[in-house]
């Protein structure tokens, strides 16, 4: 008997079938890994499972039993649990709070927060699930967000655990623990849909495989039967190979470089950026990086990562130390300067910061560019030549929308990512700063940013790539600087690390052999 | 100088603020509820205008000015839910239901007025609220003239404003509400009802403004007047962001609001001779320049003013 | 699923047809079909009003109909008090599109109004007329402006909530020109108030004989020049970028303080010119405490145009039709007052709740052809 | 009221944006024009306007259709829409009241507010210091809180600082401003602040406003001041006297004139002499009585011209010296 089976599942968003007759049958106690590009109706079937959305067609047996969710409440009483791609945690409450909400322990007609603060101590003891029950979720990484998550679910005695792209804020480290933290699960008998893009994982973990692409499953099979490069094919529909790197070239011309920057904790753009606490985020950190090359910060995230690219696209002022780009200071020039100098931008949080969401897609390919020719001239829009632009954009970086005047919003996750980094490559910067460039997205997508991020580097622009996934960081940089709270620990060629070097170093342990 | 003083200090004036912040910091705690759950109210002003007649319509009725209060309560929610259904249910933008719901009040009581007392500007003299003393507080020199006597809504209106700080952040019910105005999503997903917890706020918003337009009509006077409310709904709402939706913040900030007012009412009978027009400008300016200085970063409920719809119905 | 679009966007009779679209949506056909319904149910709901209180439905809304548009002077007179509200709520429309609530139109109107009239009365009749208008409507924008900044800059700068410090600044508005009216412009006589702008001075009458002016035309140009500003400028895409999502707007290098500034400026700028409309065109004098809340009932207008500049004009168009033909109900039908101010708020509420048409929509026939929406 | 028979005359009343229900000119005036109903078999109309662009809007409307005998203006923000209007309708007869509007076919009724301020500051001043009563304190003190600071209620205010202190050099007249016509919560305050600063007397002139000020002085055991029309009713125990302004007779003696054709444009200037204006003797004890009654014979005889502005008080005092 399934511990869940969902048979002939149809959803449609307007003209967007996202799930097409889908059947989809998870055993109890395995971990079923589902896998598909962006877009494929991996969330949307969840979803549906979970309660949030309602099926259009199709039927859901839950051991065994025929159910019909009005809402997640149903669902959870029905021992569902789901752990959503975009956190469902409300930054201002407390651990505690976002954990207990809608089951909270009582005394009397008040909250008992010792009791509730307890029993969050308690699961999280259980499972190894360490967090802060007092922190304000907004000033706990994503990793620890994800915990809460993990929590919430747990705590209202989920049997089935829904985690969708969970590892794809986590860093190695992180996930590794994770991993261990769902083995667990199962071996108490949980059930686990596990949504991932990276093949690598589902290999490692999962069970048993499901493959979604255009809303229909292609494919179910034993993980032990599949190869990634199998998985990948029915994922995209063709073969994904890795992209080839050229030889470096150590002596292009400095084009960014850090002296000795510092920042303190504190208000300023922490205050917007959610993070708090007084210690030294960036603490002396010097750095250069050329043309023709790409310098990889890798580093467990909350490590100094968003403020050093906050204070090279000038968000963030640093408290000591100076910022050169092409030998100018920039360190007091504010964004509009920094971005008229050629400086093209990723951000790691491409929803809050990368774009508009009720903007059309032609707008928010302009974001940044609103006052610069071609697309103004005297400071009149120019909506032809923005058109055209964003028809090019669109074309050249695969971004899936019925049209231009669609809002971004409405975009999948993978394709408002492609937008920002279609948009930022193509302003013809000679420094890029690309922030976690390929969360999320699916590994087509992946390797097509990948690809775009090498010929950069091959048409002489320099490249500053902070990300956290170990794999990206090494198939990409000439040389990898690690951050761990705030310091840079160590920055050598690529090729001197070892896998297991990185993972110590972003751990903070090995700092001794630091060069 | 001596009589600067006298004046900034007289301790009258200190009582007369609890009297005139008691109706703004209700109102105030009301949209604290509203917009906690995530629903904007621009509406207070009308549902203190309808609790303020519907007291005096009790009282009239009933002859009992308590029963007045209830009927004053009962008014205020009712227009509360007139808002929660348009806000919530409808869709409706919340900042236009609030500004429709003001007019539509104002029409209302003025309209009903006429139809009742067959007079536009001021209804019958009602049953009021009688005045009531602490017994040991009002022998206590200062804090006896403070706050030995007042009227009870305004002993009744310290005891909610604690009550409702309580609530809000130390139960069940106030974690809800606050979920549903910073992440409907979260909310629905932990099987919050999101729609539930709006629905259960905007009303209590109506009954509270209601209450403190019954001090306007119960309490300070004993009728009804056309347009009563004079504002006081839009002081709230300023009180309420000021104290940054929270119970207590808001009682601050009407304090604020109606020492500021009591000052320029004192300045105007005293030596200090300056314009009116100036004068009655000073509690505008000083709550601005309080503002300034104090630097508060307002920071709304995230999902203030938005509509959510879980997912079943999309 | 998504489908590629790209090759949609290839060739000029595409890109024309996008563009009719427009890349920015304007209120669509179905708003404003959804707001005539609206309207038509509020007016059902006022006719059940006027019939329970026992009063003729039809001689009031024949009164109403006929007051609103029934000659050309009433119709100029739907005009006159569609202006100061086509103003105040384009003032607050545009504030809305940066993110931000004015409430302080009202005190802004009042500055304007008064700026405009000393300047008319201070230059004297050396300089000419139509210099003087000109010159004064400017100085009623700047004004507005001045008011506005305030808060703006405060909110930029300090974080202060504009929705407190506009309404502070709403009663210093009020009372300043009260002050500055007796203390330094009073015209002689029972009414705080300056003395009548000379008739080579004024906003001329629009239709000769009737009491709409200028001043309606300029705020339909007004309309067209902040629709063309949000649509076509780069300051317009800033200051809507700043008020859909500030964080990506200050990523993308917009000086977010400044756009909340000059949303402001511009906000106060055209609430002040409301004020210049109706002292130059309606009153032809500055008279304390002149407005009946012009600027509050902006709100109610720009929120029913849903911060679109051209649903402005419909919108402030409807209430002026309310008010006028109102007049004329109370006139002739006996309507009292009160009930046309309850009729007035059910409409606002109707209007604002596009689900309550739809779903009445759904229910008929012509539900079927324009289709369900949100 | 209307007969089968042709009413005697047609008459339209457009009231102040105040409307009706202000308990003073507004509610006066309606009072007026239905007495004259009832007792000259008048045919009447009448509009309450939202705001001041709506009444040459509404004056044209009644002047078009020709069929009034007179249109009233109600409220002095009026002049300037009955200014256009009458100008146009030069056949029609019009009639405003305070203020003046400079046409042959307007009759402007104005009135001397002042006076009507000296009187009840004559009876202010004496009464405070009857200490006897227990609702006067040993202060002489005694305040008046008005609605807006403008000409019409500084008049009163001048009228009542310059009686008062006429008859009683040592007393110390306050007067605050609520800013509002309607805020009676706010009238109440200002009154109390007035109390505790040792006034026993308060008089309102605040509209709706000032029906606070009555509340306040029932409250606490004080005195008030009524305004416009008789207010004992209100709180039959404190208040004192009123301070009447007549505009019901106004009207009524308008419209009867219009009837037996003695209608005559022009400036009236109406005082106590006129009967415009009165007080009531209510609660004023009678040696009180007589002597405000004499001080009255002055004014009307024009022996006294009362102040009426404030700053002009004191000069006069100092002139009129007993
Ligand atoms: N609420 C919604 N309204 C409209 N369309 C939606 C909605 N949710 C999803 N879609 C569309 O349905 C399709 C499937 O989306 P879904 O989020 O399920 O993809 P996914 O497989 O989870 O992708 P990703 O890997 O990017 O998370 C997409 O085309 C998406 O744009
Ligand atoms: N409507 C009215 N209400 C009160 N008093 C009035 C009214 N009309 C006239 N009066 C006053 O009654 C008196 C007689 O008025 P009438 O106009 O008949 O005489 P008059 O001597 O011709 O007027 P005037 O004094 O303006 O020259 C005058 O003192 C006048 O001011
Ligand atoms: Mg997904
Ligand atoms: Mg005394």
């Amino acid at each position: 008997m399934w511990a869940v089976r969902m048979e002939k599942i149809t959803k449609r968003f307007g003209p967007v079938v996202a799930n097409d007759a889908v059947d989809f049958e998870v055993a109890p106690a395995e971990i079923h890994c589902l896998l598909g590009e962006n877009g494929a109706g991996k969330t949307t079937l969840m979803r549906i499972l979970f309660g949030l959305y309602r099926k259009d067609a199709g039927e859901i047996y839950v051991d065994g039993k025929p159910v019909s969710f009005s809402g997640p409440r149903d669902a959870i009483a029905h021992g569902i649990g789901m752990v959503h791609q975009h956190f469902m945690l409300a930054g201002r409450l407390t651990v505690t709070e976002n954990i207990v909400a809608g089951a909270e322990p009582r005394r009397g007609v008040l909250l008992d927060y010792a009791k509730a603060r307890e029993m969050v101590r308690e699961v999280s003891e259980r499972y190894g699930l360490k967090v802060d029950p007092d922190a304000h979720v907004e000033s706990i990484s994503v990793g620890q967000q994800q915990r809460v998550e993990i929590l919430k679910a747990l705590l209202r005695g989920a049997k089935v655990l829904i985690l969708d792209e969970p590892t794809a804020v986590l860093a190695p480290q992180e996930v590794g623990d994770l991993f261990d933290i769902m083995r667990r699960l199962k071996e108490g008998g949980t059930t686990i849909i596990f949504i991932t893009h990276k093949l690598k994982e589902t290999a490692a973990i999962s069970d048993r495989v499901t493959v979604l692409r255009d809303g229909r499953r292609v494919a179910t099979m034993n993980t032990a039967d599949a190869s990634p490069a199998d998985l990948a094919e029915l994922m995209v529909g063709r073969q994904i190979v890795p992209p080839a790197r050229k030889g470096h070239s150590p002596d292009g011309k400095v084009v960014l470089e850090l002296q000795n920057v510092s920042v303190r904790g504190g208000l300023g753009a922490g205050a917007r950026t959610g993070g708090a606490g007084g210690k030294a985020r960036l603490n002396n950190v010097s750095l250069q990086v050329r043309s023709g090359e790409i310098l990889g910060i890798a580093g467990v995230e909350g490590n100094g990562q968003l403020e050093l690219e906050e204070v090279i696209v000038g968000l963030r002022k640093p408290t000591s130390g100076r910022v050169l780009l092409n030998g100018r200071d920039i360190t007091r020039l504010g964004p509009r300067g920094i971005r008229d100098m050629g400086v093209a931008c990723i951000p790691s949080d491409r929803l809050r910061r990368g774009i508009v969401d009720s903007f059309s897609v032609a707008q928010n390919l302009i974001l940044g560019e609103q006052t610069s020719a071609p697309f103004a001239a005297s400071g009149i829009l120019q909506p032809r030549k923005i058109v055209e632009h964003a028809a090019k954009i669109v074309n050249m970086f695969d971004v899936r929308t019925a049209s231009l005047d669609q809002p971004v919003g409405s975009l999948s996750g993978g394709n408002q990512q492609k937008l920002v980094v279609g948009r930022e490559l193509s302003r013809g910067p000679n420094l890029i700063v690309a922030a976690q460039p390929t969360r999320g997205l699916d590994i087509g997508a992946t390797d097509y940013i990948h690809r775009q991020l090498l010929a950069m580097r091959e048409q002489g622009k320099a490249i500053l790539l902070i990300s956290a996934e170990l794999d990206e960081v090494r198939a990409l940089s000439d040389r990898i600087a690690v951050m761990y709270e705030g310091q840079i620990v160590a920055l050598r060629p690529a090729e001197e690390f070892t896998e297991r070097d990185l993972g110590l170093l972003m751990a903070g342990q090995g700092v001794g052999v630091a060069s | 100088m001596r009589e600067i003083l006298d004046v900034i200090f007289d301790i009258n004036n200190v009582t007369a603020t609890i009297r005139m912040a008691t109706p703004i910091a209700l109102a105030a705690m009301g949209g604290a509820f509203s917009e906690r759950s995530g629903v904007i109210n621009i509406g207070l002003e009308g549902m203190i205008l309808t609790g303020a007649f519907c007291g005096v319509l009790g009282s009239y009725i009933s002859g009992s000015p308590w029963l007045g209060v209830l009927f004053a309560v009962v008014g205020g929610g009712l227009m509360g839910a007139t808002l929660a259904v348009f806000a919530i249910k409808l869709k409706a933008d919340h900042v236009v239901s609030g500004v429709g719901l003001n007019i539509l009040a104002l029409g209302l009581t003025s309209w009903l007025m006429q139809v009742l007392w067959k007079n536009r500007g001021t209804s019958v003299s009602v049953n009021g609220l009688p005045m009531f003393s602490i017994p040991v507080v009002r022998d206590v020199p200062v804090l006896g003239t403070i706050l030995g006597t007042h009227s009870p809504l305004v002993y009744m209106m310290l005891i909610l404003i604690f009550l409702g700080w309580v609530v809000m952040f130390k139960t069940p019910l106030g974690l809800r509400i606050r979920m549903a105005g910073e992440h409907p999503e979260a909310a629905d997903t932990v099987g919050i009802n999101v729609h539930a917890v709006q629905y259960f706020s905007v009303i209590l918003s109506g009954c509270l403004a209601g209450l403190g337009g019954a001090y306007l009509s119960l309490a300070q006077l004993n009728w009804f007047s056309m347009n009563m409310s004079a504002g006081r709904g839009y002081m709230a709402l300023a009180a309420n962001i000021f104290g940054q939706w929270n119970p207590i913040g808001g009682l601050g900030a009407s304090f604020l609001f109606a020492f500021t007012d009591a000052l320029q009412m004192r300045i105007q009978t005293s030596p200090i001779k300056l314009p009116t027009d100036i004068i009655q400008m000073l509690p505008y300016i000083l709550t601005i320049l309080v503002l300034a200085g104090a630097v508060i970063r307002s920071r709304p409920p995230a999902a203030l003013g938005r509509h959510y719809e879980s997912g079943r119905a999309a | 699923m998504g489908t590629r679009e790209g090759d949609l966007s290839r060739g000029p009779a595409a890109r024309v047809v996008r563009r009719a679209a427009g890349w920015l949506a304007r209120p669509g056909v179905s708003d404003i079909a959804y707001s005539a319904v609206a309207v038509l149910l509020a007016l059902v709901i006022g006719a059940i009003l006027i019939a329970a209180s026992g009063y003729s439905v039809i001689d009031a809304y024949a009164n109403l109909f006929d007051g609103a548009f029934g000659s050309i002077y009433n119709l100029a007179n739907t005009l006159m008090m569609a202006t100061p509200l086509l103003f105040t709520g384009l003032s607050v429309a545009v504030a809305f599109q940066c993110g931000l609530f004015n409430v302080g139109a009202e005190g802004q109107l009042y500055v304007g109004g008064l700026a405009s009239a000393v300047v008319v009365l201070v230059l004297g009749p050396a300089v000419p007329g139509v210099v003087r208008v000109l010159l004064a409507l400017v100085a009623g924008a700047l004004a507005g402006a001045v008011l506005a900044a305030g808060p703006g800059y405060m909110k930029a700068r300090l974080g202060a909530h504009e929705v407190i410090t506009t309404i502070m600044l709403n009663y210093v508005g009020i009372l300043l020109t009260t002050f500055l009216v007796k203390t330094y412009l009073k015209e002689p006589g029972p009414v705080d108030q300056t003395p009548l702008l000379p008739v080579g001075a004024r906003l001329p009458e629009l239709i000769p004989g009737t009491r709409v002016s200028w001043g309606i035309v300029l705020g339909v140009a007004a309309v067209v020049a902040v629709d063309y500003i949000l649509r076509r400028t780069s300051v317009g895409y800033e200051i809507q970028a700043v008020g859909r999502n500030a964080a990506a707007a200050e990523y993308a290098g917009v000086n977010v303080p400044g756009r909340i500034v000059l949303a402001m400026v511009m906000s106060g700028a055209i609430a002040g010119l409301a004020g210049s409309s109706v002292v130059m065109g309606t009153l032809y004098r500055f008279i304390t405490n002149f407005s009946p809340g012009y600027g509050f009932t902006g709100i109610a207008v720009a929120v029913l145009a849903r911060n679109k500049p051209w649903g402005v004009l419909p919108a402030a168009l409807l209430f002026g039709m309310l008010q006028s033909g109102g007049m004329s109900m109370q006139l002739f039908a006996r309507i009292p007052a009160d009930l046309m101010t309850l009729v007035q708020g059910i409409v606002i509420l109707f209007v604002a709740a596009p689900a309550l048409a739809s779903m009445f929509l759904a229910r008929s026939r012509f539900g079927a052809r324009t289709g369900g929406r949100g | 009221s209307t007969g089968v028979a042709a009413p005697k005359a047609r008459v339209a009343v457009v009231f102040a944006t105040g409307g009706l229900g202000d308990k003073s000119f507004n509610d006066s005036g309606f009072a007026g024009l239905k007495r004259a109903e009832k007792e000259l078999g008048i045919e009447s109309q009448y509009a309450e306007p939202q705001q001041i662009a709506e009444y040459e809007t509404l004056l044209t409307q009644f002047a078009q259709t020709r069929k009034y005998d007179l249109i009233v203006s109600i409220g002095f923000d009026q002049a300037d829409a009955l200014k256009v209007v009458s100008a146009k309708f030069p056949n029609q007869k019009f009639a405003i009241i305070d203020t003046v509007v400079d046409a042959p076919n307007v009759a402007s009724y104005v009135y001397k507010e002042q006076e009507r301020g000296f009187v009840l500051g004559v009876i202010a001043g004496l009464m405070t210091t009857k200490t006897g009563d227990p609702r006067i304190n040993p202060e002489k003190v005694i305040g008046v809180v008005g609605g807006m600071d403008i000409p019409l209620i500084n008049a009163n205010i001048a009228g009542y600082m310059a009686g008062a202190k006429y008859v009683n050099p040592d007393v110390e007249v306050l007067y605050s401003y609520v800013g509002a016509w309607a805020d009676p919560a706010k009238g109440k305050e200002l009154t109390l602040v007035q109390f505790n600063q040792g006034a026993d007397i308060v008089w309102q002139a605040a509209g709706r406003s000032g029906l606070g000020v009555i509340k306040a002085a029932e409250e606490t055991n004080h005195y008030a001041i009524g305004a416009d029309s008789d207010q004992c009713y209100l709180a039959p125990k404190n208040v004192l006297t009123n301070g009447m302004k007549f505009v019901d007779n106004t009207i009524y003696t308008a419209i009867e004139q219009v009837i037996s054709g003695k209608f005559k444009g022009g400036i009236h200037v109406l005082g106590l002499a006129e009967k415009g204006l009165g007080y009531t003797t209510s609660l004023v004890p009678a040696d009180i009585v007589a002597k405000v009654d004499a001080l009255a014979q002055k004014v009307i005889s024009g022996e006294l011209a009362i102040p009426d502005k404030i700053q002009d008080v004191e000069a006069w005092l100092k002139a009129h010296k007993k």
